[in-house]
This record gives structure tokens, C-alpha cells and sequence, in this order.
């Protein structure tokens, strides 16, 4: 019943990935290590920085703070999912157009960030743009263009 | 961080003292003590694991009576080893009788934490270390008890 | 690939591509995941690298035992101490005496000296295990008192440090110019401050440092992935100390994340690397995890300014000052004591100030080694000269703005040479001051304050004046020692036209989100008359490019000048090469009769006689038979620039020490809640001139992040260390930089006066100068007005510290005194 | 971020939870994980094995009685709370866990969570004091109801004993309240905070000055009464880099009367 590794089957931007895995290992390290999937970053280790953001069956968490056994049977979107083929979304152009990124480091976290409010809220308030994206750290951009990237893909 | 404070116990002094200085009395005060070595009458080695109700945090502690003045007065130098943590510890106690009966005991710490667990911050550690502290006072209390009840 | 496509709205087709916002090459592939930074590069049987940490600050290491570590199952093998004393020389030191002789190895040697300090390697098959088997390894220590407080570093009884050096004092000068004495004769007042202390900080770049590091046996040469931000730098410290020559240290970077300063001395972390893959014979994987980051790497320097005493005229003129600046190093001398003189080159901040001492010292203390950090140095120097001036305004009853406007070098002064003989370039100071004022409406000040005094809040407008000197002459290190054999600066650019026309950019430099591909393109672009999207700038720094000199590298904000200059020397060669080749293709038509248009070369007065630049690589690179022979023409084009630098006068200490001097005006606005000492900043302008601008928007982007990061470290960010040496602040929990709701509402504002030295009149840009900083320390000092009078002292101001100084203002710390001169 | 070895289990049913934890002292409750899995992390704590409780339905759910008791599912994220209709009986809960960390932290975050971690900066640990909630505890021996006084014991220790599981938090009806707190940044980690209720009468719970939140009961609403029972109390708050211990007891009386201000305000 208690066991230190487990097969999980975990959906990830439409794919389906079976593989074992220690229970220790936490989500982020087996997306980005076991599955190649590089896109999503490590900023911290307490769970402050949000580069790690994913949406897990359609919630948005930090996926350092979520064992890799908790996704079985879930399904992942990371920012590898957002584009459609090499066209960027209306919010990955918007952050292009409004040079919302620099180091582009914490920018696939604060991409899903943005994600997730604007599936929930598609005309968010100011109020509610700011406080969707105080769970990822940027250390470039001061977020002023941030959140302009992200009230222009609103509206 | 440095805490002290005061007790005061019903036994005698030397009921006090004998507990004080009795290791295997000692490690039953201890929070969470699952082995006990008593290597020669002033150095002791224990493993503890202190119970933190996020899993508890096993230490070798090591401990040495660095200075002792039968029967009033012990300062012993702890020494902790811990995965995530390191503690160093300087203890002493002082025994006086009590103006109205029993022994009166003064006591200083002055408690050290390193590694990860110290980086959880004092905010933290004040309180579980002021609460360790009570709880081996406690047990003290009881070890007294007991061994005044023996004498 | 780079190529992009131009949003329409945001740019101009047809008008120069350099002074519009085009949207940057990388953005592409960096909102997609599709950046590489170093933590996603993986090899073939690669190892796990941890290292084993000190708990201590300072202790003598009495043993170290590996064996149940190397014992445990998944384990490739360990490095110790001992080891890479053997297999290596100390790091060479950059110090004159006696900081020359500390003994500097890429693992503690019998003994640590700050908390996080590495003592073992330990290499694994997955990263949990390698840190599972760092739990093995035991070490015993003999704890000695830790050394925390720079004042007290050099009093009888100290602990040493470094017995190589004999003590803590690890360099010490003094820089002297113009007439102290007849200056505090000529004045009517003298301040004098007793101490001001700059924090602890460093930018936390969100990706920490790493490195994926290969041996090839058969050659001997080291391929080092990695992130860190001055390779040139790295491969002269790595070389001598591993005993192999350069070019056996191939660097290679694309993505970085962040870096700000802050990943310019990880080259103990690679030299474990390398020495690890020849040990083990597999390539070496190390991650640098936030913790260990904040224990270990590339703090901001530390500084204290004591004994201060400032000459000033009744009327606010300010004549001169003297003070003690005592740096606090840390552990180890890793870039340092460069910072002893890398201030000067901003010596009188942005005043007509002609009579200054400084008497510099640094010591080592138990503390992370200090580094680069945005404004470097600089930033500490111009705090200090901001909170002269607000503190000169504040004891004189003076205001900060009229001391500022009577005080700042004037625009009709530029260029000006300083007393130390720096040459500011450009720049018209009074007028960003009035920009920043305006856009806070400063005007209407008075009638704010009262406002907030009825709804219980004291607000204080502040000032912060500051400069970003760009472009280093490295001949100011020989004011640290002498010996050296440094000076001037270089960077590097090829520009080649490829077989079927592809114009491929290779940089020395190593961008860490400057967006340099762009900005590059831009430059090319307008020389080749051609689109940005014709231009590849090949992504991140390549030892073996060729394309990067000594100084090569993204530090000091220079790419604008250094980078970009190389790039036009570059594309501007191979422009005269290709229309050297089409006159010959014409049949000898001279090169002044032809011009370059929509990616062709033609005859000016027959446009139909165009050559594309597909028919130009193709006919150098594969269909040249019959070309003169004495053509000398390759379309593949080295440029390095080299700015107009003289050695400095190392005795005066005098010369020009930076080419350009980006300048920033920032006003704050804040409203503090004396219940709590809680502040919000209602109000911030932001000005910027750096000179010509190749892209406002990321000139614009600069001037944010800057700005951003300076106000975390005025009101929060702080590496603060408890008596024994202890990290208070070792991660993002107790470390609180912004984020999106603590960011104020921002205005910015731009001048641009072109500098007159560069080839293309930009200024270096980027790392701010600490404005922010400088701006909230005046805003906290000027609400403090009549309420206590405490003297702002520190440079970060959390909601204690102002508690305490509305509570206690005159026992929070800052003592200042004036007497008539 | 590397955690040691650990063992793994996600039971369906609270009984299998319960006797899981029962058969291996060294195994923990895993509820949203945003504290434990980050101590794991640091290996500042090492449980055996996890037993997870985000497989058991029952756990979750917000309940609200016709005499507007309000029981809260312990495995009930801050998120659902924050969204829930029926939690607005008692607002000052949704609105407080509104504030806490950032929107990834209250998706997984839960109130079960927050309590039985009780780290002193914690938000409802004083919140739940205050509102005089009462916690049911399971165990092998069937289910016990503690008051708040009874149930946080110290720092990352509750009266949630080895083998049993909270279920759920209890809190009677009520407008009258209040919650104030200075944090590090913008909704950061508290730095001190006070809870107050004067539903009948005021109750003020301290949090950050000790390992359990402090609850005093002031005479009445006025801030001259709320200062006193404060220094009734004799506080001795933990100094730390945020805050020495004198700031923390000061913001303690501070922040208590503006929290008796906004519960007199919502009353």
C-alpha cells in the first residue's frame, strides 16, 4: 500500500506518458528531467518564485510543491502547449509586443499564470491581473510590462 | 538564543542533584531519546528524535560536563548532529534551597542552531525551543519526584 | 532559428531600424519554453553534482570522511579540499598585499570561512541521490568565533581569517583630490555624519548558477555549458589554477536567466566540475539551488562610510567631503578588491564637488564573498553622495531640490572632468530633475502632505540622482595593484554574408535578457539596407566563434558602446567588401558609384543593376573562378573595437576610468503609517538618458527592472547575519523581493543627449545606479520631518527600522552634527 | 529541493488514512503540502512515508446549518473557501484566506492544513481562535470535537495525534468580525496579526508572538480595554529578522484594535 515508487500515467499537453517513478520526486523534476519537457523552470526552492506553474487538470500550482505520484491520472498543460504549432497565442504576442519579458526565465510560469486568469475571468480588473501573477517572480521586468501584456490580451 | 528561568522542586538538594546527574534519569527528561551511552561519568551520547509534528528531527547529541561544584552547581557543553541541523548548547544550573522549603533551581541556556533548520527562521525555533524546554522541566519534575519517593 | 516576423503597429518599415521598439528576436522561442538555459542540458551518462556545506561560519575542518558516501550505491565519486589543493594552484588574486596573499581553492582547505562555504563534491546517477550521499559524508569541526561585523574586524583579539594574510585587512588606499583643507576653511558649515551603512543584497537572478561540463580525453579540452556572464573573466581565473592553457576551456551559453553581476564569479563552482569530469570520466551536471545561492554566491558589496565631514556654504554650495569607506568583502577576495575603485568612477556623484578624500579599506569578514551586482560599487558611492546632500539639505533647513539644482554639474559644463579625471560625457541633470518632479506632481506637494497628515500618514517626497558609468577602462584595477597589467577594454563582432545570402552576427557577449540579438539586427540592418528579419544573430557566447576578446561578456553596462560598436565596425567592413565585389562583378565600376538597397547591391544611377546578396555569398563562397586575385574580399567579417583609453595615472589615481555616464533621476512618493512604520510608495517617476536609444523599449525595459530591483532592496531585500555567522535570509522566505502587487505605480521619462565619445552616441545602460534606493532612503528622511528628526542611515528601511526611528529617533542609529567651519 | 526517501500512500477512505498513520509513527498526513513538502525539501523534516489525503471526497465540502454553523471539510482548499457561498456566513474566513500567499498557494493549500501546521505566521490558526471554531478530530476510537484552546499545542503540533486525521472545522454563526495584519510584502507571510470577534463578546487572538496563538478577551470593544488585555497577557513575542520583540508586542495592540474595529464594523 505504501510504497517509495510508483507507475503513474500522467497527460501532458495532450500526451500520454507512463512512467515509474519515486514517490520523493517531485513534479516539476519529473517533467523537466524524466520527460524532457524543459520549458517550465526552477526559480527557488520554498515555493515562492511560480517559474515552476503548471495547470493540473485545470488548476493552476507550482509543481515544485506537488509530488510527481499526486499527477497520476492528471493532466498537465505546461507552456510548451500554448502555441499552436509555431504561431504564437494572443497572450504569448502580447508579451513579445510589449516586451514583458527579458531573461524570459520566470516567463513560461507567468505565462500559465496569465493562462489560468483569463480562462477564469476573460475581462479581468486591473486588481485582478496584478493579484493572478503575485505567485511568479520576475527579477527583470518590474512587471509594469507584465501586466500590460496581460490587459491587452483581455481585451 | 539565550533562556533561563527558575524552578523550584519539593525534594531536597541532594535528591536534586542525584537526578541531575544521573544519566539514565537524564535521558528519561530528554524529548523523543531512543538510545542512551553513558561513555564515562562526565560524557554521554544520545540519540533523540525531537518530535516536530512535521516528522521528527533525529540529532546524535552529544554532551559533556565541562565544570561541576557538588551539589549546587554543573555546566554542560551539548553538542547536537543532526541531518538539516547543527546545535550547540551551553547549560548550567545552579541549586539553592528554597526560602520556604525544597531546592530552588536557576538555569540558563544558551542554544546555537545551524543548517536548514535554522533557516526556518527564530520565529520558529524561539517557540519550539521555550516549549522543549518546559517539557523537559516537566519530566524533571517527575524524576525528582520519583527518585525522592526511592530515597 | 532567430528570424521573426515585425509587429506592423510597432514599427516603421522603410525609416532606420535603430531608435524603434522593434520586438526582440529571443522573444520567440522564450514565451514557447523553448529557450536553453543551462539547468536543460543533458548528456549521456551524465553525473549529479552536490556539494557538502558548512554549517559554520568560521571552524577548523579536523577531518573529512568520504567512505560511506562513495559506498553508497548510484554514487560515481567525491572531491575533496585535499584534493584540488593537489590537482590545483590558488585562484590568482587581484589584490596588492596583503590581500594578495590569501590562498583562494575551489573547496575549503582545512578550514571554512563562511556558512554555505563548499567542502566536498559528491557525484551521483540522479540529483536526490547525490544529495542523499552529501548526507554520508562526515566532517568534524573545531568551531572558531565568526568574524560578522566589518568595524569591529580589525580590533586586537579578532579571530583571522586568512592567516596568509596575517589578519582581516585585505587592501587599504587613499584616494585624495584637490584641497581638503582649504575647502573646510572655506566653509560656513561643516556636517559631520557618523556612520551610514550600505546593506547586504545582490539581484537573485531567478535562474541560479549551473554548469553541464564534458572532458574529452583525447584532446584535453573542457566544454563548459554554463550561465555564467564573463567568460573571459572565468577562463583567466580557471586557467592558471588548473594548469592548462585557455583554449583547452571551450565556454558555451545560450539562454541565461538573469544575471545582473551576480554570475561573473562562479569559476571555483566550474573548476569542481571540470576536475570532476577528468576524475570520473563523465560529464559533470551541477544545478545551484536557490538556498545555496543565497549562502554562497556573489553578494553586493557591503559598505560602511564613517567619520564623514561635508564643507558647505551657508547657501547649500557644497565645497567638499572626507570619509572612511570600509568595504566588507566577505570570505574570499573573488572579484574583489576591485570595488575599492570602481566608486571612483563616479568619485563627486553628479555635483560640482572639487575636494575629496576617501580613505578606502577593505576587510574580510564570515560572510558570502561579495561580487558584481548591478551598479556595482558605484551605487554604493552614489547613496552615499545622495544621502549627503539630503542630509546637508535636512540640517540646514534647506530644500533637497534647490541643493540638488545648485550643486549638479550644468549641461553647458559637459563634457566634464571630474577631480579624479573621469570625463562625463553628456547630460543635462536640472532638466531630468524637473521631468521626475513634474511627472509626480511635485507641485502640488505641500497641499498632499497635508492631505495625508489628516488621514494619519506622513508623506516625504525624495530624490534619488544617480549615474550608470558604462564601458571600463580594466587600467583603473592597476590603482588596486599596481602590477597589473590590465587596461583599456575590447568586444567583438563577425558579420558574414553566407552562400545563399544569410547575414549571420556572431557576439562576444553573453546576454542575459538585454536582447542583444535584436538590437544587433537593427545596427546591421541599417548599414546592409536590409529587414532585421533578413539579420541571424546566432543565440548566447561560443569560445570557439572566435568572437570574443578579453574582455568579452555581459557586465558593466557597455554592450551599447563595446558590442554595438563592434557590430557596426563589422557589418560596415563587409558592406565596403561587398560593393568592392560588385564593382568588379560590373566590370570595374568604383565602389562610390554603387549603394546597398532592399538586400541588393546596385549602380546608383542605373538601379537595374543590382546584385542580390544571395549572388554575392554565392559567388565568394562557391562560384569565384576569375575573381581578381587581388580582390581581398572574404564576406565574413571581424571587427573588435577598442575604446580611446589611456593608462591612468596610478600615483594621482587620476584618468578616465568610463567612457559613458548613463544618468538616472528618480523622485519617490511615499505615505508612512507611523502606528506600524508600514510605507506604500504612492508615487515614482523614473528618468532616464542614456544617449542615443537603438530600442526604447528595451532601454525603457531596463530602466524598470533596475528601478524594480532597487526598491526591493530599499524596503526589503537584505542578507542579514546573526553574531555566529548564521544566514538570516537564505531563500525566498525571509529574502522577500516584489512582486506584482508590491510594485508602485510608475511614470517614466527620457532624455536623450548622445555621448560624444561612442561610435553611434550611445551610453551603456542598464544597471541603474541604485536610484530607487537612493530616492526612498530621501522620501523616509523627508516624512520624517518634524516627526523626530532621525537620520536615515541604512540603506534598506524595512517597516521596523522606520518604526524604530519615529520611536526612537535618536537612538535608531544615525548621529549627524554641524558646527561652523 | 531534493527529498529524501519517502513512502507514498493515497487512500480513499479516511478509516484506510487512519490506519495507515496508526501502523508507522513516522508517517504523516499530506493535505495541500504548500508547508509540509517544502520543510521536505529543506530535509528539515523527513517523514517515513506520506499518507495523502486528497483521495478521500469526504474530507472536502462546505457545509452551512439553518442556525448558520458553518462546518468546513479539513481537505477544503483556500480557493474553494474563498469561492464558496455558503462560507460568506461568516466572511471575514473567505476574505482572510483571500490573503493568503498567491493564488497557485490557495489552490492547493487547506484550512486542515494551515491549522494543524500551525506555524506561528500562519493566518487561521489565530482566525479560528478567535471565531471560538471547534475542530473534529478521527481516530481508530471514533471522532472527537476540540476547542481551538485545546486543540493547537505548539509549533507544528496540534492535539492531532499519531493515527488520527482532522476531518473537519466547526464554526458557529456570526458578522462580527475582524482580522488585521502586518506582512512581509504585499499579502506576504504575517509578521504579527490579530484576530478579533465580538459576536456577544470580544474575543482578540494574537498571532506570530508565540508557539500558540493568544487569546485574550478584552472588557469590551474599546481600544483603551483591547491595549490593557493585551498587556494583561504579558506577551513575550520572538524576535527575528522581520521584527524584534518589542515591534511584534507593539503591532500585537495595534493591529488587535483595528481588528475590533472592522468586527465592530461588520457586526
Amino acid at each position: 500500500m505504501i510504497s517509495t515508487e510508483q507507475t503513474i500515467t500522467v497527460t501532458i499537453n495532450g500526451t500520454t506518458y507512463e512512467r515509474e517513478v519515486a514517490a520523493r520526486k517531485l513534479l516539476i523534476h519529473f517533467v523537466r528531467d524524466d520527460l524532457d519537457l524543459t520549458g517550465s523552470h526552477i526559480g527557488c526552492d520554498t515555493g515562492n518564485c511560480g517559474a515552476c506553474s503548471m495547470l493540473v487538470d485545470g488548476t493552476l500550482v507550482k509543481s515544485c510543491m506537488m509530488l510527481a505520484v499526486q499527477a497520476d491520472g492528471a493532466t498537465v498543460e505546461t507552456v510548451e502547449g500554448l502555441s499552436d504549432g509555431d504561431e504564437l497565442n494572443r497572450l504569448q504576442a502580447s508579451f513579445r509586443e510589449h516586451h514583458a519579458l527579458q531573461c524570459g526565465y520566470c516567463t513560461p510560469g507567468m505565462l500559465m499564470s496569465a493562462t489560468a486568469l483569463l480562462r477564469e475571468k476573460p475581462s479581468p480588473s486591473d486588481d485582478e491581473i496584478r493579484k493572478a501573477l503575485q505567485g511568479n517572480i520576475c527579477r527583470c521586468t518590474g512587471y509594469w510590462n507584465i501586466f500590460e501584456a496581460v490587459k491587452a490580451a483581455a481585451q | 538564543m539565550i533562556v533561563s528561568g527558575d524552578r523550584t522542586f519539593t525534594a531536597s538538594r541532594g535528591a536534586v542533584w542525584g537526578v541531575l546527574n544521573d544519566p539514565a534519569a537524564m535521558a528519561k527528561t530528554m524529548p523523543g531519546v531512543q538510545s542512551f551511552d553513558v561513555h564515562d561519568p562526565t560524557h554521554w551520547t544520545a540519540n533523540v528524535k525531537i518530535p516536530l509534528g512535521l516528522g521528527g528531527l533525529r540529532m546524535k547529541v552529544d554532551m559533556e560536563k565541562i565544570e561541576e561544584r557538588e551539589p549546587d552547581f554543573a555546566k554542560l557543553a551539548i553538542k547536537g548532529q543532526g541531518v538539516g541541523a547543527m546545535m550547540r548548547m551551553e547549560t548550567q544550573f545552579e541549586l539553592s534551597d528554597a526560602p520556604d522549603g525544597g531546592t530552588a533551581m536557576h538555569w540558563t541556556a544558551d542554544v546555537r542552531i545551524a543548517g536548514p533548520v535554522g533557516s526556518m527562521g527564530q520565529r520558529v525555533l524561539q517557540p519550539i525551543v521555550n516549549q522543549q524546554v518546559q517539557q523537559v522541566l516537566t519530566a524533571l519534575d517527575r524524576e525528582v519526584k520519583a527518585a525522592s519517593g526511592r530515597a | 532559428m532567430t528570424s521573426t516576423t515585425v509587429a506592423p503597429e510597432q514599427v516603421e518599415v522603410g525609416k532606420a531600424w535603430s531608435g524603434q521598439s522593434v520586438p526582440r528576436k529571443e522573444d520567440k522561442r522564450l514565451v514557447q519554453g523553448q529557450g536553453v538555459f543551462v539547468d536543460d542540458i543533458k548528456r549521456h551518462g551524465m553525473g549529479y553534482l552536490h556539494f557538502v556545506r558548512s554549517p559554520y561560519a568560521h571552524a577548523h575542518i579536523t577531518s573529512i570522511d568520504v567512505s560511506k558516501a562513495e559506498e553508497l550505491p548510484g554514487v560515481y565519486g567525491t572531491l575533496t579540499g585535499e584534493e584540488v589543493a593537489a590537482l590545483t594552484d590558488p585562484f590568482f588574486q587581484i589584490s596588492s598585499a596583503p590581500g594578495a596573499n590569501v590562498k583562494d581553492f575551489s573547496l575549503a582547505v582545512g578550514k571554512v570561512r563562511f556558512v554555505g562555504e563548499a567542502i566536498v563534491a559528491v557525484v551521483a546517477e540522479t540529483r536526490e541521490l547525490a544529495r542523499d550521499a552529501s548526507e554520508l559524508v562526515e566532517i568534524e569541526y573545531e568551531p572558531i568565533d565568526a568574524v560578522v561585523d566589518a568595524r569591529r574586524a580589525r580590533d586586537p583579539g579578532v579571530p583571522t581569517i586568512h592567516e596568509d594574510a596575517g589578519g582581516n585587512l585585505m587592501w587599504h588606499g587613499v584616494y585624495e583630490w584637490g584641497d581638503l583643507d582649504a575647502a573646510f576653511a572655506e566653509a560656513d558649515r561643516v556636517v559631520k555624519i557618523d556612520q551610514l551603512h550600505f546593506h547586504r543584497f545582490n539581484s537573485t537572478p531567478l535562474e541560479c548558477d549551473g554548469a553541464l561540463v564534458e572532458f574529452n580525453k583525447g584532446t584535453g579540452q573542457w566544454t563548459i555549458h554554463t550561465n555564467n556572464q564573463f567568460p573571459g573573466f572565468a577562463a583567466i581565473m580557471m586557467g592558471p589554477a588548473m594548469r592548462t592553457g585557455l583554449d583547452r576551456l571551450r565556454f558555451v551559453t545560450q539562454d541565461i536567466g538573469g544575471g545582473f553581476g551576480n554570475k561573473i564569479t562562479s569559476h571555483p563552482q566550474l573548476v569542481v566540475c571540470c576536475l570532476l569530469a577528468r576524475k570520473l570520466g563523465r560529464p559533470i551536471q551541477w544545478t545551484e539551488w536557490r538556498t545555496d545561492f543565497h549562502l554562497s554566491m556573489s553578494h553586493g558589496n557591503e559598505r560602511w562610510f564613517l567619520d564623514t565631514e561635508v564643507a558647505v556654504k551657508s547657501d547649500g554650495t557644497l565645497l567638499g567631503f572626507r570619509t572612511k569607506a570600509l568595504d566588507d568583502a566577505g570570505a574570499w577576495l573573488r572579484y574583489e578588491p576591485l570595488g575599492g575603485v570602481i566608486w571612483a568612477q563616479v568619485t563627486p556623484g553628479m555635483y560640482k564637488w572639487r575636494n575629496i578624500r576617501v580613505d578606502f579599506t577593505q576587510v574580510a569578514t564570515n560572510k558570502a564573498p561579495v561580487s558584481p551586482n548591478r551598479g556595482y560599487s558605484r551605487m554604493q558611492h552614489l547613496w552615499f553622495t545622495e544621502r549627503v546632500i539630503d542630509i546637508v539639505a535636512h540640517e540646514l533647513d534647506l530644500d533637497p531640490v534647490e541643493v540638488r539644482k545648485r550643486n549638479y554639474i550644468k549641461v553647458e559644463d559637459m563634457p566634464y572632468e571630474t577631480p579624479n579625471g573621469c570625463v562625463y560625457d553628456s547630460g543635462d541633470y536640472a532638466q531630468m530633475l524637473d521631468i521626475g518632479l513634474e511627472l509626480v506632481d511635485h507641485a502640488n506637494i505641500d497641499q498632499r502632505r497635508a492631505d495625508a497628515q489628516t488621514r494619519g500618514k506622513l508623506l516625504g517626497v525624495g530624490i534619488g540622482s544617480t549615474l550608470d558609468s558604462g564601458t571600463n577602462n580594466f587600467g583603473q584595477s592597476r590603482m588596486i595593484n599596481p602590477e597589473l597589467q590590465f587596461s583599456g577594454n575590447n568586444e567583438v563582432a563577425t558579420v558574414k554574408l553566407d552562400i545563399f545570402g544569410e547575414i549571420v552576427v556572431t557576439l562576444g557577449t553573453t546576454p542575459q535578457g538585454q536582447g542583444h540579438e535584436t538590437t544587433a539586427a537593427q545596427v546591421v540592418a541599417d548599414i546592409l539596407k536590409c529587414s532585421v528579419d533578413d539579420v541571424n544573430v546566432r543565440a548566447g557566447h561560443d569560445s570557439y566563434w572566435n568572437s570574443h576578446a578579453g574582455f568579452s561578456g555581459t557586465y558593466a553596462s557597455q554592450f551599447a558602446v563595446t558590442g554595438l560598436s563592434a557590430v557596426k565596425g563589422a557589418t560596415e567592413m563587409l558592406a565596403a567588401e561587398i560593393k568592392k565585389l560588385a564593382g568588379a562583378v560590373f566590370g570595374g565600376v568604383p565602389e562610390e558609384a554603387l549603394e546597398l538597397a532592399d538586400g541588393t547591391v546596385r549602380i546608383k544611377d542605373n538601379p537595374e543593376a543590382a546584385l542580390p546578396f544571395m549572388a554575392c555569398g554565392a559567388i565568394i563562397n562557391a562560384n569565384n573562378a576569375g575573381l581578381p586575385e587581388d580582390l581581398g574580399v572574404t564576406l565574413n567579417c571581424r571587427y573588435v573595437y577598442r575604446p580611446p583609453f589611456q593608462v591612468p595615472d596610478v600615483e594621482r589615481k587620476f584618468g578616465n576610468l568610463t567612457l559613458t555616464y548613463a544618468t538616472q533621476i528618480h523622485v519617490a512618493v511615499i505615505e508612512i503609517d507611523p502606528e506600524t512604520g508600514y510605507y506604500d510608495i504612492v508615487d515614482y517617476a523614473a528618468v532616464d538618458d542614456c544617449g542615443k536609444r537603438i530600442n526604447p523599449q528595451i532601454v525603457e525595459g531596463q530602466v524598470m527592472g533596475a528601478t524594480a530591483q532597487a526598491l526591493g532592496a530599499a524596503v526589503h531585500e537584505n542578507f542579514v547575519y546573526d553574531e555566529d555567522g548564521n544566514l538570516l535570509t537564505p531563500n525566498f522566505y525571509d529574502y522577500h523581493v516584489p512582486h506584482a502587487l508590491d510594485m508602485p505605480p510608475l511614470a517614466t521619462g527620457s532624455l536623450e543627449s548622445p555621448s560624444p565619445f561612442t561610435p553611434l552616441g550611445t551610453k551603456g545602460m542598464g544597471e541603474g545606479g541604485g536610484a530607487g534606493i537612493h530616492a526612498v532612503c530621501a522620501a523616509v528622511q523627508d516624512a520624517l520631518r518634524g516627526h523626530g528628526d532621525a537620520i536615515v542611515w541604512d540603506s534598506c528601511n524595512p517597516y521596523h527600522r522606520v518604526w524604530e526611528m519615529l520611536n526612537d529617533p535618536k537612538g535608531a542609529g544615525g548621529t549627524v552634527s554641524v558646527t561652523d567651519g | 529541493m531534493l527529498l529524501r526517501e519517502v513512502g507514498y500512500a493515497r487512500p480513499s477512505s479516511l478509516a484506510e488514512a487512519i490506519e495507515l498513520l496508526r501502523a508507522d509513527d513516522g508517517a504523516r498526513a499530506l493535505a495541500g503540502g504548500q508547508t509540509l513538502i517544502n520543510v521536505m525539501k529543506a530535509r528539515a523534516g523527513s517523514p517515513d512515508a506520506l499518507i495523502d489525503l486528497n483521495g478521500i471526497d469526504s474530507l472536502r465540502g462546505i457545509d452551512l446549518a439553518a442556525d448558520g454553523t458553518l462546518s468546513i471539510g479539513a481537505m477544503t482548499t483556500y480557493s474553494e473557501i474563498v469561492a464558496s457561498a455558503e462560507a460568506r456566513a461568516r466572511p471575514i474566513i473567505g476574505e482572510v484566506c483571500a490573503q493568503i500567499a498567491d493564488v497557485q498557494v490557495r489552490n492547493r493549500g487547506t484550512i486542515g492544513g494551515n491549522i494543524c501546521t500551525n506555524d506561528p505566521t500562519n493566518h487561521l490558526p489565530p482566525l479560528m481562535a478567535a471565531l471560538g471554531a471547534t475542530m473534529t478530530i478521527a481516530g481508530a476510537d471514533g471522532e472527537r470535537t476540540v476547542t481551538a484552546g485545546e486543540f493547537f499545542l505548539g509549533v507544528y503540533l496540534t492535539a492531532v495525534a499519531q493515527g488520527e486525521v482532522l476531518t473537519k472545522v466547526t464554526v458557529p454563526a456570526g458578522r462580527g468580525d475582524g482580522f488585521a495584519a502586518v506582512t512581509l510584502g504585499v499579502d506576504g507571510t504575517c509578521i504579527a496579526s490579530a484576530a478579533a470577534s465580538v459576536n456577544g463578546s470580544v474575543t482578540v487572538a494574537l498571532g506570530c508572538v508565540d508557539a500558540v496563538p493568544v487569546v485574550v478577551e478584552p472588557a469590551s470593544a474599546s481600544a483603551d480595554d483591547v491595549r490593557a488585555a493585551i498587556e494583561a497577557a504579558g506577551i513575550d513575542p520572538p524576535s527575528d529578522v522581520h521584527a524584534s520583540s518589542a515591534y511584534r508586542a507593539h503591532l500585537s495592540q495595534v493591529l488587535a484594535v483595528r481588528a475590533v474595529n472592522q468586527a465592530q464594523g461588520a457586526a
